[in-house]
């Protein structure tokens, strides 16, 4: 793998190049491409996205505030919830309405906000879960130990590599549950790598992490992208995205606002608007703040007054 | 009071074939319950099923044994997949109350009179056990082992049982430390997880449901031919959630969970009945009489239930960490 | 000495066996009465022949409309009215019933009916209920229909307490239908051991029901929840409750259905097409009252607000101030209080059995789950469409199969609408 | 963080047979029986159940369920028999062993459970079950173990042609007879349109299918015969069925859902005042306690068995004060009595032993009337006909009486019911 070290992401770079910044931009060779996807509950639409494409080989951010339909969009993407329209493609077949293991089997795996390691099972065992096609896994075959044995062994030795390089090897036989909010982060990330994916979908992965983590997980979803993998990863953390991703998608209100490299995003006005809100004035200096203060306290101090 | 006869009672019990036939209802309801955490209430129907269907072939069409017994595994089969489809998607106590309600029709229907031609009605079904006691490896006569016998009919019906619940185990061993087992303790859970790593949940979760009950089926087998008859209200709510103690008492998801669980209850339930008839019959105790001692014996199953729940959820052989009774 | 004591009872057990059997001697005959919507019809010839033919008597009714025809063996033989002999207005009822053959037993006469009508000789017997059984079904469906709707109240009261208790703390309560017993037998013990009339009775069992409900949310659910128990746990734990309650009923009052001390096997009253009882009619009032006044009470009481919140989200509601705990204290006591009520309606307008509240548990939930589980009104809608249900099925299938089409109607909306009639999508999760 | 080594687990599976044997019994030598087993599989003739010398009987009467109120009066007929066998002397010179055990109804499962303990308590003779339902789910247990099943009180003509091995016999007389009794009762009071409202088991059809062929071949017409499940928790519909065909006269064949049932009746118009009801043996019972007074004043019912002496009743008080219902007592005391004779004349008390003679006993030879003087009867060597308080008991081939004694009686204002006459006549016709 690391012998021919191509620089995946001066690769990727050099394709996104040439991509206008703006909401929708077509792609040279996207991997998934999303048209129209919309879903409501009740009267709210919680998601409406006209059209996204995301670059084969790269890591592409999805941001925007709180309650901007990210995860819903992961949701709908993922088959995990049924949208109300839309269509969408990955590797040029289409998804819309397929089930979510079957969307997992394509390729397309992710993970989840509150991270789901297995905490019954051991780390191990979590691993040894994510492999596919496993000839154990039939109920018939599953009587007969000799064979899926050797099989297992095999899964075993490629989850030891992945633990190795997770830094998880040491809790190999203990409970997913016993490990710390981080440690559970890498497994589930880890486990997902069992899969085989060509496109990963991490939901927030940096949330809840303690910054000391922080380093190695953005080293971890680079590797990703150095085996040859798509990495979409939905972060709500402006600075985090800046250095690791190649393409920057934002959402806001359920739609795509804008699309583009991390440096444009981030002086883009939309996207400053979408996170502190519409009618904000430029950010407070403390001085200002002060002033604030005493007008609040002095306004209460005149009702206290008028009460009494 | 005679303590011999309570001891030999309750060894006879524990050993006997009320604890086989609901070791092996424990069983079926393990691989539901505590594998995979699927609530299911409805093992009565499974066991039902099971009876019905040998009773049916059997004493109503004259059928051959064998071809009985697979009717009864075919109809478990099938009212596991009726019982599955609509409910396996839906949340734990909307499963449970479907399951409730569908061993209950099962129960109404062969109990219903315009079915009783082919169910026998409330009386229910008689005359289909001659072929499986014709196989009786043992000659007529009582068979001891010091104080404890059993006639050969019995020793029979016990043979044939603790066979079943060795093989039962055996296979949910072999099964169950496979990836397929692997997969179910995962469902057990979080589904979310396993549907992202491409698992088909669902059918996992249906094969679960298939396995169990058919197990169900066998104790179902058991059931009709120890008694040589089928009563529909025998397949009662009172049946499965006497499974569900005994499943918890022995420990749920593990192997042998079930097997102690039957033993231990039934020998310990036995214990206090036969005592307690004892003590009345020899006006020990007077303030009640020996029909309320039934009553008692309920009472004293609902309470462990309770405690078991409160204080020991993982019975004897569980492991706290590994019993999750929360399952989706 | 003893020998001949025994042959002496011997043979006074003979002597009594003679004796108790006076029939025994009597020879085997022929006879009936004629009658004609209740008044005797006399000189009416009956004649009686053998098996092939050979004539073995005649007889006319006498003032009484009785006749008999002694016969020589048993056997069977031929009974013919002469319809000539009929007086004028009287036509046997089933024209081609003239001749009966009819058999004889050793030792016993045996009793011949023929059915007479009024009507004109010629026109045959009018048929006075013919007409009538196009009107008998409406009036059994109009029947049904009243019974569903009696049926469906109580259940009505029962499922109530479970959609709330199920909103305010998730659980479903598989140990309400013993509510209903509980309560009941309540009424029992203050009607017949204490003797007051079921009047009084019933208010203060409800009471006292109510405490029980309260008891068992503040003493056993609340610190089960405290502890963390998951609602898998508290679902099977409330199994050896209901196990625990229902037997310790059958321990105290034994297997026997008992009823109350007053309306018992009460006359029936017609109201049209529907035949009831008055208590049957004062339960539903109290019933359909009692459920009005609980809806009025949610809707717009503050108590009711708040349960209606917590049952909605007892996290949002907790953080708004209300207090939970104490809330659902209250909604346990009042589901348990309505539970009792219904119980002891059930008893009046049924009778006491031990397992009666067990009997209707899964129509409870299936009035719950049809109508929307933790929604209280949909439970109301939902109870009510069951008990017709319920009722109403049984012109097609057989009266003791209506439990299962209730069943599978339960199976069936899970299976097409999970949420039920007036539930919110995602509250089946 | 220990966890079962998988090596423990396999041991464990491969022992879990002798697991079983040793859990409870501390310390057992688990020598399973299976060395010990003889190769030749049981021929399907009875198993010869070697006579261990005491002739055992086994009490199988109902303590609990439907039939509760028929428990006293049997079981103090099978006492006093033993105390009067005892007394003379006892079976093969010894004391004959009696052993009580609760039949319980068809709804639980405690005749099974009693049927073991007697069979592993050597029983030679099963006295009872009372109800069919019950006995034929004991009746393959108990012959496939070579012992007599005797029944005092089933009437269910399904038994006539059952399988029983030739070890099934009863003293109370198929329901061939009450039906035609009771048929014959309904058409003498001139009630042409006829229902029948029977519970669905054995005992209930049987009864049923009787009393519809006895009406229709009397002249009557049966408008409508309807089955209804015993355990259902209402019966509003199954009336209302029968309201549709409006009929004259109901024959009600009922257990002790009876007190469930007249309510309902009433409630809808059918009660005693306005149609003729009739009850069997199943419910003919005291209801003083259960009805307000004049409820059900003017039933009628039928109930086999010829008036049972005084002197009888007052040796029944003596073994069981607090009796105040006689139903099937002599039958129970007969049928204990022919055992105990057979027993003696075939010189061995295993079961087989004592079917093989109780037909011989029970007919042709010397008659007699108490177990002492059949005894010394037998003592010489005579064929001996036992003529029992129940009637002759003369057995058919099938262990039925072949003749036997049906009673009527009628309600009064109390709810009590009293004898007007006795009707015998042969089963058979």
């Amino acid at each position: 793998m690391h012998a021919e070290t191509v620089n995946r992401k001066a690769e990727a770079l050099a394709a996104l190049a040439s991509v206008p910044s703006e909401p929708g931009a077509p792609k040279p060779d996207p991997i998934l491409v999303v048209d129209n996807v919309v879903r409501r509950f009740g009267g709210l639409t919680a998601v409406e996205v006209e059209h996204v494409e995301v670059q084969r080989g790269s890591i592409t951010a999805l941001i925007g505030p709180n309650g901007a339909g990210k995860t819903t969009f992961f949701n709908q993407l993922t088959g995990f919830d049924t949208a109300d329209s839309g269509t969408w493609t990955f590797n040029g077949k289409p998804m819309n309405g397929v089930s979510a293991h079957q969307v997992a089997r394509q390729g397309m795996v992710r993970t989840f906000q509150l991270t789901k390691a297995l905490s019954k099972l051991t780390v191990m065992e979590n691993m040894r879960l994510g492999a596919q096609k496993q000839r154990g896994e039939n109920f018939f075959r599953a009587l007969v130990a000799s064979l899926w044995q050797p099989q297992e062994d095999e899964i075993t030795i490629r989850a030891e590599e992945l633990l190795e390089r997770f830094k998880l090897a040491a809790k190999r036989d203990d409970f997913a549950g016993s490990l710390s909010g981080g440690q559970r982060k890498l497994l589930e990330m880890a486990r997902a790598l069992m899969v085989g994916p060509e496109l990963v979908m991490l939901d927030e992965p940096m949330a809840g992490v303690n910054p000391a983590l922080t380093q190695s997980l953005l080293g971890h979803v680079k590797d990703l992208r150095e085996q040859g993998m798509t990495v979409l990863f939905v972060e709500h953390d402006m600075d985090m995205v800046r250095d690791i991703s190649d393409w920057v998608i934002v959402m806001a209100q359920g739609a795509v606002i804008a699309e583009g490299p991390p440096d444009t995003i981030m002086a883009d006005a939309r996207v400053i608007d979408a996170y502190l809100g519409a009618h904000h004035d430029a950010p407070l200096t403390t001085a200002e703040a002060e002033e604030q203060l005493h007008q609040a306290e002095a306004e209460l101090e005149a009702e206290i007054e008028e009460k009494a | 009071m005679d303590w011999t006869l309570i001891f030999i009672r309750a060894v006879e019990a524990g050993i006997g074939t009320e604890a086989v036939i609901y070791g092996l209802a424990a069983i079926g309801l393990n691989i539901h319950f505590g594998y995979t955490g699927l609530l299911n209430f409805g093992q009565a129907g499974f066991l039902a099923v099971g009876a019905y269907g040998v009773a049916t072939t059997v004493a109503t069409f004259g059928l051959p044994f064998w071809l009985g017994i697979a009717v009864g595994l075919a109809a478990a089969v099938l009212f596991a997949l009726l019982l599955g489809i609509p409910t396996l998607r839906l949340r734990a106590d909307y499963l449970a109350i479907v399951t409730i309600a569908a061993a209950e029709i099962v129960r109404l229907v062969v109990r219903s009179v315009a079915l009783q031609d082919t169910f026998g009605g409330t009386d229910g079904l008689e005359a289909f056990s001659d072929d499986f006691y014709g196989m009786n490896i043992y000659a007529p006569g009582s068979y001891d082992i010091g104080p404890i016998g059993f006639d050969h009919r019995t020793m029979w019906v016990l043979t044939v049982g603790w066979v079943l619940v060795a093989i039962a185990c055996t296979v949910v061993y072999l099964v169950m430390k496979s990836p397929w087992g692997r997969v179910l303790k995962a469902i057990r859970e979080d589904e979310d997880a396993v549907r992202s790593l491409g698992k088909n949940v669902f059918s996992y979760k249906m094969q679960a449901l298939v396995f169990g009950g058919v197990i169900g089926a066998l104790a179902g087998f058991l059931f009709a031919l120890s008694r040589a008859a089928t009563q529909p209200d025998l397949f009662s709510t009172e049946l499965t959630f006497f499974a569900y103690t005994v499943l918890i008492l022995g420990g749920a998801a593990r192997v042998l969970g079930p097997v102690l669980g039957a033993v231990v209850f039934w020998c310990l339930l036995i214990l206090v009945k036969t005592g307690m008839e004892e003590a009345v019959n020899h006006q020990v105790i007077t303030f009640i009489t020996v029909n309320q001692v039934g009553s008692i014996n309920y009472m004293l199953v609902g309470l462990g239930l309770i405690l078991l729940l409160i204080y020991r959820p993982q019975g004897i052989l569980g492991d706290k960490r590994e019993i999750a009774l929360d399952a989706r | 000495m003893r020998r001949a004591v025994i042959a002496f009872t011997a043979f006074l057990g003979a002597l009594f066996i003679l004796l108790a059997s006076p029939a025994w001697a009597e020879g085997e005959s022929l006879r009936g009465t004629l009658q004609n919507q209740g008044q005797p019809v006399n000189g009416v010839k009956i004649s009686v022949t053998s098996g092939d033919g050979q004539p073995v008597g005649e007889a006319t009714s006498d003032a009484e409309g009785k006749w008999e025809v002694p016969v020589p063996a048993a056997g069977s033989y031929k009974v013919t009215l002469d319809q000539a002999t009929l007086p004028a207005g009287t036509v046997l009822k089933f024209k081609d019933r003239a001749t009966l053959t009819v058999q004889v037993f050793e030792g016993n006469y045996r009793n011949v009916l023929f059915a007479l009508a009024s009507g004109d000789a010629a026109g045959g017997a009018t048929e006075p209920d013919s007409g009538g059984s196009r009107s008998a079904f409406w009036t059994r469906v109009a029947q049904l229909a009243f019974e569903g709707l009696s049926l469906g109240l109580i259940i009505a009261l029962g499922a109530l307490g479970i959609s709330l208790i199920f909103g305010t703390t998730g659980l479903t309560n598989f140990a309400h239908g013993e509510l209903l017993t509980v309560g009941a037998f309540i009424a029992f013990v203050l009607n017949t051991t204490v003797g007051l009339h079921l009047l009084i009775a019933t208010p203060l069992a409800v009471i006292i029901a109510a405490g029980f409900g309260y008891g068992q949310e503040r003493f056993f659910w609340g610190p089960l929840r405290n502890r963390k128990t998951g609602l898998v746990s508290m679902m099977i734990i409330s199994i050896g409750v209901a196990m625990f309650l229902r037997y310790l009923l059958l321990f105290l009052f034994g297997g026997e259905n008992v009823p109350y001390e007053q309306y018992v096997a009460q006359d029936g009253i017609e109201l049209g097409p529907i035949f009831t009882t008055p208590k049957s009619l004062i339960a539903m009032g109290i019933e359909i009252a009692v459920l009005i006044a609980v809806g009025l009470a949610l809707t717009f009481t503050r108590l009711g607000k708040a349960t209606r919140a917590v049952s909605d989200n007892p996290a949002l509601a907790a953080s708004s101030g209300i207090n939970v705990d104490r809330i659902v204290r209250i909604v346990w006591a009042m589901g348990a209080a309505v539970a009792g009520l219904a119980g002891i309606m059930l008893g009046t307008t049924q009778i006491l059995n031990f397992q009666m509240g067990q009997q209707i548990l899964l129509l409870m939930f299936a009035g719950v789950t049809l109508g929307g589980l933790g929604t209280a009104f949909g439970a109301l809608v939902g109870s009510l469409v069951v008990g017709m249900f319920v009722q109403i099925s049984t012109i097609w299938i057989a009266p003791e199969l209506k439990t299962v089409g209730a069943l599978a109607v339960l199976i069936l909306v899970l299976l097409v609408r999970p949420q039920g009639i007036l539930g919110r999508r995602e509250r089946i999760g | 963080m220990i966890r079962i080594a998988p090596f423990g687990r396999v041991l464990a599976v491969a022992a879990a047979a002798s697991l079983a044997l040793t859990a409870c019994g501390g310390g057992e030598e688990t020598a399973t029986p299976a060395s010990s087993a003889p190769a030749a599989p049981a021929s399907s003739a009875p198993a010869a159940a070697a006579g261990d010398g005491v002739l055992t009987i086994g009490a199988l009467l109902p303590q609990t369920g439907d039939l509760a109120f028929l428990g006293p009066p049997e079981f103090a007929g099978v006492k006093l028999a033993v105390k009067e066998i005892n007394e003379a002397g006892g079976v093969l010179g010894k004391p004959v062993v009696e052993i009580d055990t609760d039949s319980g109804d068809t709804k639980t499962d405690i005749a099974s459970q009693s049927v073991d303990k007697l069979l592993q308590q050597n029983t030679d003779v099963v006295i009872g079950a009372a109800s069919s339902g019950v006995s034929k789910t004991v009746i393959d247990k108990i012959t496939n173990a070579g012992v007599v099943h005797f029944s005092p009180a089933n009437t269910s003509p399904e038994f006539t042609t059952y399988a029983d091995k030739g070890l099934y016999f009863r003293t109370a007389p198929s329901d061939v007879l009450q039906g035609r009794v009771l048929g014959d009762l309904i058409v003498q009071d001139g009630s042409d349109t006829v229902a029948i409202l029977n519970r669905q088991d054995s005992y209930g059809n049987g009864l049923a299918d009787e009393v519809e062929k006895s009406v229709s071949g009397g002249g009557g017409e049966v408008v409508v015969k309807t089955a209804y499940d015993p355990a259902a928790a209402d019966f509003s519909a199954d009336v209302a069925k029968l309201k549709e065909a409006n009929p004259k006269a109901i024959a009600l064949i009922a257990f002790n859902e009876t007190t469930k049932i007249i309510p309902e009746l009433k409630k809808q118009g059918l009660g005693p005042d306005k149609v003729k009801i009739y009850f069997v043996d199943g419910n003919l019972a005291d209801y003083s306690k259960d009805f307000p007074k004049g409820t059900l004043e003017g039933i009628k019912g039928t109930l086999p068995g010829a008036k049972s002496p005084d002197d009888f009743r007052q040796k029944l008080l003596g073994v069981d004060p607090a009796l105040t219902d006689w139903s099937y007592a002599p039958e129970s005391y007969d049928a204990t009595i022919l055992s105990a004779l057979a027993a003696e004349a075939a010189k061995s008390d295993a079961g087989t032993a004592v079917a093989s003679k109780l037909i011989d006993v029970s007919k042709g030879g010397e008659k007699c009337t108490d177990f002492a003087g059949c005894l010394a009867l037998l003592k010489e060597g005579k064929d001996i006909d036992y003529d029992g308080l129940s009637g002759p008991v003369e057995f058919s081939d099938a262990g039925d009486p072949s003749e036997a004694t049906i009673g009527i009686y009628q309600y009064d204002g109390e709810n009590k019911y009293s004898n007007i006459t006795y009707l015998s006549g042969k089963v058979a016709g």
